[in-house]
């Protein structure tokens, strides 16, 4: 069937059709969607229709896809945000100074941090390189239009194993390229741009083996005088673009984003896919702060997800205007771009400023001096209409009320039981000696280095304590990494992930839970006081009942912690539709957690210091092996996914930082994959030093529980010398003795005796894998 | 008070922290574009190398280090400002160039020149580390400058700092077949300042050479001494709390960088 | 032995911000009359095979590793 | 018009990482028989030029900017 009929070309001597939805059948409705890549379903299409016969005109292509963009689910969460606004958006906090494109908070009586994480993953399946790096760009921007300096990078990132064999389904590259790929994309654009990529992780796992998830993460600090409005002041305000030029690259990103992947996702969706250009980023951000800096503009937006469409009818209308826009006047990239794909195009480096009319001169000067092209293309007026023209010809005229009232919808969901089962399948184990160096071998825990070191994770300077601690050339794995962002000042921020796809995919509130404690642990471990989270929900395809069950309770057990606990999620983002031929991705909340710390001076790292250092278990361990790193990597089945008690966190989190602000704290590492025994390990392997290590008083479980239980709000402390007696007074009955820092093995009474070569040759096994 | 001279051009990055160095030890530092000091800016923004006691080329990613790193900058440096920077480097003004600052030192041809001020061409390459990856870690670095070099004044012979490196492409390449001869002219002239050293000061292999450059050579300065070029960075170096092994104990708050910096702001 | 010489350049369309800051690099250098820059990658492969043997290989190697067909075209010729 | 077809590769005795690296990450994929792999760069240039001074001004920019002769050859192909 041909819909060329519903075509109508405009007389005008450049291309634009008028699309005739008063006579489409719902058939050629349905084509219409599909062929002009709008992914809007016929529900959507009627009530555009009904919307148009109102006004009594067919719209023009510029303006159905418009709508598409705005109504996607990338750009208005209609699937999640009755379920964000109850669980996420409710918990109110005074340090949030504002939800931006980025979240804003407090960092102290002068300065304020900006936070938000994001995904970026069908284009990094189909491109691992340039999805990778656009990705690292998107966030940078979406820093930057909140008025602050970027000055962390975070990147957790999850793929299919990387031992598995070479044949990979149709359409599917095998997850060693794409980490490759992937963290060389980050690579480039994070050092280019000149930010520290600082925390991370990567996860490996077969049902990421279709579907890859990539996540990036950005920090930014601001003058609280310098964060910026993401909208126009007022009636007058000039519209400047600048950055990159647009082209037909990255056009239908969003709609991409809002649909499973295919086999033919790679041929189909390359205009969606792009590269990326770190050397038109820098300065463009250099530039926007210093005009913003100067006090030249009056707000802010980056080019993201649907383009100008998005960033104009969200700048006017959230300033109370309307905007006239002189599409014509967009630099373009390649001769022979059309007004719709001018307006919906996401090409990359993008940056829209408002400011008054007097001020565009000087600001066209400073990005003239830093060779960043810089045009005024509109206006903001009166109502809240946006008119677009083209020469002399209207191509666009709506209300903005209309667009970006998108559908909110309450999809069906199913939540499942926990598989919460008492009776266990324990799995066989080989020797104790061997579980341990098969468990520090494990991709999920082994070193990480290979990827950490080609980021740098240093330049500003700022970063006081880093991915990777302990002895120089031998360290071991660090929890959070710890940013001095004020030059004169000691306070910090530390920076640290949670995340743990396994526990949400079989208990989906409790795995959310968990995350928020894992995030809290990480931050403590390095005496930062969790302050604030944004969150990347990685989810299947929101249309399936089970799945959008997965992601409320998920999201549930998240909001649940951070209410208790009082920590905002003032940014964040959703991503649907992680899905491919070979199944679901699991179900993957990634949380990226800030902690203030007072004085960076007091700041603790996970290696072992001392020769006689007395080691403590803090936290109570119980029989909660489901979905553990012991389970999985030896066929375990069943058992309980570690639960979390808010009020024990809560209080576990005051004692900790106390005790490390007076100083009482040597080395502190928390427990999470592989329990207290990888906890240990990886300690004695920063430290290089052994410890002698008995686990007796951990109370009354088998040696393989105490050794490899998840259970949360667990950190394993050295406790400097002579401090001893005041430490375990402090933690108020919540901390055990076990062992003593030693020698050069790590020996285990009634378990285990492994010398520190072994181990740290184990565990830096993934990079001889990497090459 | 002396002015530096922080010469940036898009793409450059570590600016700021090298602006802060420079702040930290007293001096004036200030950014300047490229185009501020060709004219190619508004009036108020202009700036003349000359008015600078002091010029610095920090690192980062000069355009992006396309085609080779520093090519793109010190290309433009040299077609534009060839004779001002000559002028700079026979007066004696301290120049530095840190990371990308050295590889666009080593692309201008200002090292390690050993019979002119700026070769016409490149004598030496900065080129891939023999790990063909970027490479962030901490370097220990041991001062082997017997005296000309103005900005290791503060150091001792044989002292060992640490400065983080950070890059890609540090290994040190000179003409294939010479690189003795290179080596021991190097070292004639007293133009060798700093070689990576493991925990115990000794020439060691990966990673404690992080590039796999010859003789282990960090940085090399001219033979008058006042411009140094270096892979690690000392900017990033200047307290403590910089350093990889801090919370492991170490005393006083002070960094190894600020040896160095304060070595040409202390002089007169 | 032959020696195959792989050639993979970027897709028309597809940015090439490494050839567009040459370009502009040489403009600032005074070159006139540059109208584009495209960078290629290519690898010259010493390998122990013979004629369709060696091309099919090529053609493996740009499929599995080399080239990214989404963004990349492959030209192998072999010497 | 002419398009010019600049080949920079390693000078002999320069080991080349990537290269090296390249060889070693298809033997890792099953690859047999790959002997060695080098890697060469080639900026492909849209030139307003001909002839002689099309070829001129592409011995400039080599020396001026996209060659370091201490490690690189250049190639000039006029196309
Ligand atoms: N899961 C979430 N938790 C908290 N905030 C969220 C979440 N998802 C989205 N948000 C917030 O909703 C707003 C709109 O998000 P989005 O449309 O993705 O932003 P952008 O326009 O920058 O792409 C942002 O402020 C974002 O931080
Ligand atoms: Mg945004």
């Amino acid at each position: 069937m041909s819909i060329d009929h519903l075509l109508k070309r405009r007389p005008v001597d450049f291309d634009i059709h008028d699309i005739d939805l008063f006579s489409a059948e719902d058939q050629e409705l349905k084509e219409l969607s599909s062929t002009l890549g709008l992914s809007l379903s016929l529900e959507e299409m009627w009530t555009i229709r009904s919307h148009f016969l109102r006004i009594g005109r067919i719209p023009s292509d510029v303006e159905l896809q418009s709508v598409a963009q705005a109504w996607s689910e990338h750009c208005c969460y209609k699937s999640s945000r009755t379920i964000l606004k109850e669980n996420v958006f409710s918990i109110h906090h005074p340090d949030v100074l504002a939800r931006g494109d980025a979240g804003v908070m407090a960092f102290d009586d002068e300065h304020a941090y900006a936070l938000r994480i994001e995904s970026h993953n069908h284009p990094s399946a189909i491109e691992p390189y340039g999805g990778a790096a656009t990705g690292i760009g998107g966030i940078l921007r979406d820093v930057v239009c909140m008025g602050a300096q970027p000055i962390a990078l975070v990147d957790p990132l999850c793929f299919g194993k990387p031992d598995r064999d070479l044949d990979v389904p149709p359409g599917v590259k095998h997850p060693r390229y794409l980490l490759r790929g992937v963290v060389s994309g980050i690579r480039d654009y994070g050092n280019r741009v000149g930010v520290p990529t600082v925390a991370g992780g990567i996860y490996f796992d077969e049902r990421y083996t279709g579907n890859c998830l990539v996540n990036v993460g950005c920090v930014g600090i601001a003058r609280r005088d310098e964060i910026t409005r993401n909208h126009v002041g007022g009636v007058g305000d000039r519209l400047i673009l600048c950055g990159g030029r647009t082209g037909r690259d990255g056009i239908h990103g969003v709609t991409f984003a809002s649909a499973d992947l295919t086999a033919e996702s790679e041929e189909e969706s390359r205009g969606a896919v792009q590269l990326g250009d770190p050397i038109m980023k820098e300065p463009t951000i250099h530039a926007c702060l210093d005009v913003n800096r100067m006090g030249l503009i009056t707000g802010m937006k980056d080019l993201g997800g649907g383009g100008l469409s998005c960033v104009v009818g969200e700048m006017a209308l959230d300033g109370g205007c309307g905007a006239v826009v002189h599409l014509d006047r967009v630099p373009l990239k390649e001769e022979g771009v059309v007004p719709w794909e001018v307006w919906v195009s996401e090409s990359q480096e993008r940056m829209m400023l408002a400011a008054r009319k007097e001020d565009v001169p000087r600001i066209l000067e400073m990005f003239d001096l830093w060779d960043v092209p810089a045009t005024v293309i509109g206006e903001a007026v009166e109502g809240h209409h946006v008119k677009l023209i083209w020469g002399d010809e209207v191509v666009y005229h709506m209300d903005l009320n209309f667009v970006t009232a998108g559908p909110e919808y309450c999809r069906p969901f199913v939540i499942r039981e926990p598989t919460t089962v008492e009776c266990v399948e324990f799995p066989q184990l080989p020797a104790l000696d061997d579980v341990m160096l098969s468990l520090l071998r494990e991709p999920n825990i082994a070193s990480k280095e290979w990827a950490i070191r080609q980021y740098d994770h240093e330049v500003r300077a700022s970063t006081v304590i880093k991915p990777l601690q302990g002895r120089m050339n031998r360290q071991g794995p660090g929890d959070a990494s710890v940013m001095k962002p004020v030059e004169s000042s000691w306070r910090g921020l530390g920076i640290a992930v949670g995340c743990n796809p396994w526990y949400t995919a079989e208990d989906p509130y409790n795995g959310g839970m968990a995350s928020v404690d894992e995030v809290c642990r990480n931050l403590v471990s390095v005496g930062a006081r969790p302050h604030a989270i944004t969150d990347c929900l990685n989810f299947g395809n929101p249309e399936k009942p089970d799945r959008l069950g997965d992601f409320r309770d998920a999201v549930r057990g998240i909001g649940e912690v951070c209410r208790r606990l009082s920590i905002p999620i003032p940014s964040g983002n959703v991503s649907f539709y992680n899905e491919s031929a070979g199944g679901v991705a699991l179900p993957t909340p990634v949380l990226l957690g800030t902690g203030i710390v007072e004085d960076v001076r007091h700041c603790v790292t996970s290696d072992l210091k001392a020769e006689g250092g007395a080691l403590f278990l803090v936290g109570e361990t119980r029989d909660e092996m489901g979905a553990s790193a012991l389970f999985r990597r030896f066929g375990g089945r069943g058992g309980k996914v570690p639960d979390v008690d808010v009020d024990m966190l809560e209080h576990s989190i005051d004692l900790m930082m106390d005790a490390m602000s007076a100083g009482m704290v040597a080395a502190c590492h928390d427990c999470s994959d592989g329990g207290v025994a990888i906890a240990l390990a990886e300690m004695c392997i920063g430290g290089s030093i052994g410890a002698s290590i008995d686990l007796r008083p951990m109370g009354d479980l088998p040696m393989t529980v105490r050794l490899f239980s998840e259970s949360n709000t667990r950190w394993v402390v050295e406790v400097a010398k002579g401090r001893e007696a005041d430490f375990e007074a402090a933690m108020d009955g919540l901390a055990v003795r076990i062992g003593t820092v030693s020698g050069d093995t790590l020996s285990v009474k009634d378990g285990f005796k492994l010398g520190l070569e072994a181990m740290r040759e184990a565990w830096t096994s993934l990079a001889t894998m990497l090459g | 008070m002396k002015k530096v001279c922080i010469l940036r051009i898009e793409g450059t990055n570590c600016e700021d922290e090298t602006f802060a160095a420079f702040h930290k030890v007293g001096a004036e530092p200030e950014r300047v574009h490229l185009k501020q000091l060709t004219g190619h800016a508004p009036l108020d923004l202009r700036r003349d190398l000359m008015d600078y006691d002091i010029l610095a080329l920090p690192g980062g990613f000069s355009a992006g280090d396309y085609i080779r790193a520093g090519a793109i900058f010190a290309a433009r440096m040299k077609a534009s400002l060839g004779t001002q920077l000559r002028d700079f480097v026979t007066q004696g003004r301290p120049v530095i160039g840190i990371c990308n600052g050295f590889q666009i030192l080593v692309e201008l041809g200002l090292r390690p020149a050993f019979d002119e001020v700026m070769a016409p061409q490149p004598q030496v390459a900065l080129y891939t580390n023999d790990s063909d990856r970027f490479e962030c870690r901490p370097t220990l670095l041991r001062m082997d400058n017997r005296g000309s070099c103005v900005w290791t004044s503060g150091l001792g012979m044989g002292d060992v700092v640490m400065f983080p490196s950070a890059h890609a492409e540090g290994h040190l390449k000179f003409p294939a077949g010479e690189e003795d001869r290179f080596l021991e002219r190097l070292d004639e002239n007293d133009q060798i300042v700093f070689r990576y050293v493991d925990e115990d000061g000794q020439l060691a292999g990966y990673p404690w050479n992080p590039n796999g450059s010859p003789g282990n050579v960090a940085g090399i300065c001219n033979p008058e001494g006042n411009v140094l070029g270096l892979m690690p960075h000392p900017e990033r170096a200047m307290t403590r709390f910089n350093y990889p092994e801090w919370t492991r104990g170490r005393d006083g708050d002070d960094g190894d960088g600020l040896r160095l910096f304060r070595a040409v702001v202390g002089r007169n | 032995m032959v020696i195959a010489d792989i050639r993979i350049e970027l897709k028309h369309g597809v940015t090439d911000p490494e050839g567009q800051n040459t370009l502009k690099a040489l403009e600032l250098l005074g070159f006139e009359g540059v109208r584009a820059v495209r960078t290629v990658k290519v690898f010259e492969i010493d390998l122990d095979a013979e004629g369709d043997g060696a091309l099919q290989m090529c053609e493996n190697m740009c499929r599995k590793l080399l080239a990214n067909p989404v963004i990349q075209n492959y030209q192998i010729e072999l010497k």
